[in-house]
């Protein structure tokens, strides 16, 4: 399984790859680059991976994910490399007979992503500098 | 023993490279690696309070090594 | 606006309607006709609805939504007609700079829209029968 | 005073009709409404504690009607 991709994310082929005829709700959280972090103006973001551990800890998420929310089945997709203002760096799809367990099922995903994935990204700005982001720091996001 | 350290992402620029190959002693701990690196790069920070991941999960300050352990110091994860 | 229609929804088409500079996470919620409801094996649904009011309420929900969560854009599109097993009824996407009120808004509007908003499904059985959902009774969901 | 009633789903099969034009006296309620029309379609259900609209927004037992009101028998809703 590879949950990490260079190339662009088809959140269109994920919505596809779900679709089951048991299946009522489909949740699709979707994570783009945006223009302003920590109220400095951003160009691009470049993501980087400890590759093989992040496609583990991926695989132990959606583990976790199904075996909280039995029934849902889940589906993500992290892109690598730099990307600009308004492109999808993350995809986490879930799908289930009932809402709820979507809804909740692609929330833990993303959460949980974001927390223990070795994946980094180093901000460009519009001014020309960079910066490794670390979200344990105080005020930033 | 031989250790093979990744380094990734604000580590790596710290120290100036994204690998380090360790001779640790035997019964060597997660702890001790992490102080046999600091003295490497002279002090240079590595991220405040690194995580440690032994073998591509993440390890405890006391999970003691072994040799051909792949170790890799992972600053706070930013992903999504 | 127009959020009822009688043709396929295009999902793809809201996500890229909500792309902005400033957006950082986008939900999707889609609902499909799903082969079982309440142990019933399902073939087939027909919506139907109250559609000067279905037209308005969902203009209510959606200025809820935008109140409760600012900085919010929301999207709904809900189908009428026949559909069968696996074709999307509902889809309701939320932008924001932040993954967590994209995620809240689109859960408010689409509880808020099975609460509230005049519209009905006759479900077509595979042995023929035909029902009107009723949320309310016990044992059905 | 005239008013025009609007039923769907259930309540227009419970009915047999889709429309019904009520001739109700001046300063009627909904509540009142609601007993004629049981009256008019002989006890078949409307549907247990059907919702009621007036000019396209839910309204109270209690609202008083005027002529010209749009009103609408609403059974439980099941949009998604």
């Amino acid at each position: 399984m590879s949950f990490l991709t260079r190339g662009p994310i088809d959140v269109s082929d994920l919505l596809e790859s779900l679709a089951a005829p048991e299946v009522g709700g489909v949740v699709l959280f979707s994570g783009r680059v945006r223009n302003l972090n920590g109220g400095r103006a951003v160009a691009a973001i470049d993501y980087s991976a400890y590759e093989t551990m992040a496609e583990e800890e991926l695989g132990r998420i959606v583990q976790e994910a199904s075996s909280r929310y039995p029934g849902v089945r889940v589906l993500v997709r992290h892109r690598l490399g730099r990307l600009v203002v308004g492109e999808v760096s993350v995809a986490v799809a879930a799908a289930h007979p009932h809402r709820g367990p979507a809804f909740d099922a692609a929330r833990y995903v993303i959460e949980e992503l974001k927390k223990r994935v070795p994946i980094w990204k180093c901000e460009e700005y519009v001014d020309g500098t960079r910066e490794w982001v670390d979200p344990t720091r105080i005020g930033v996001q | 023993m031989n250790v093979r350290v990744l380094l990734f992402a604000s580590a790596a620029d710290a120290a100036g490279r994204s690998e380090v190959n360790l001779d640790l002693p035997d019964g060597a701990r997660v702890s001790d690696l992490l102080a046999e690196l600091s003295r490497l790069v002279h002090g240079r920070a590595l991220a405040s309070r690194p995580m440690v991941a032994v073998n591509a999960r993440y390890a405890a300050p006391d999970t003691v090594l072994a040799a051909g352990d792949e170790v890799a110091v992972i600053p706070p994860v930013a992903g999504g």
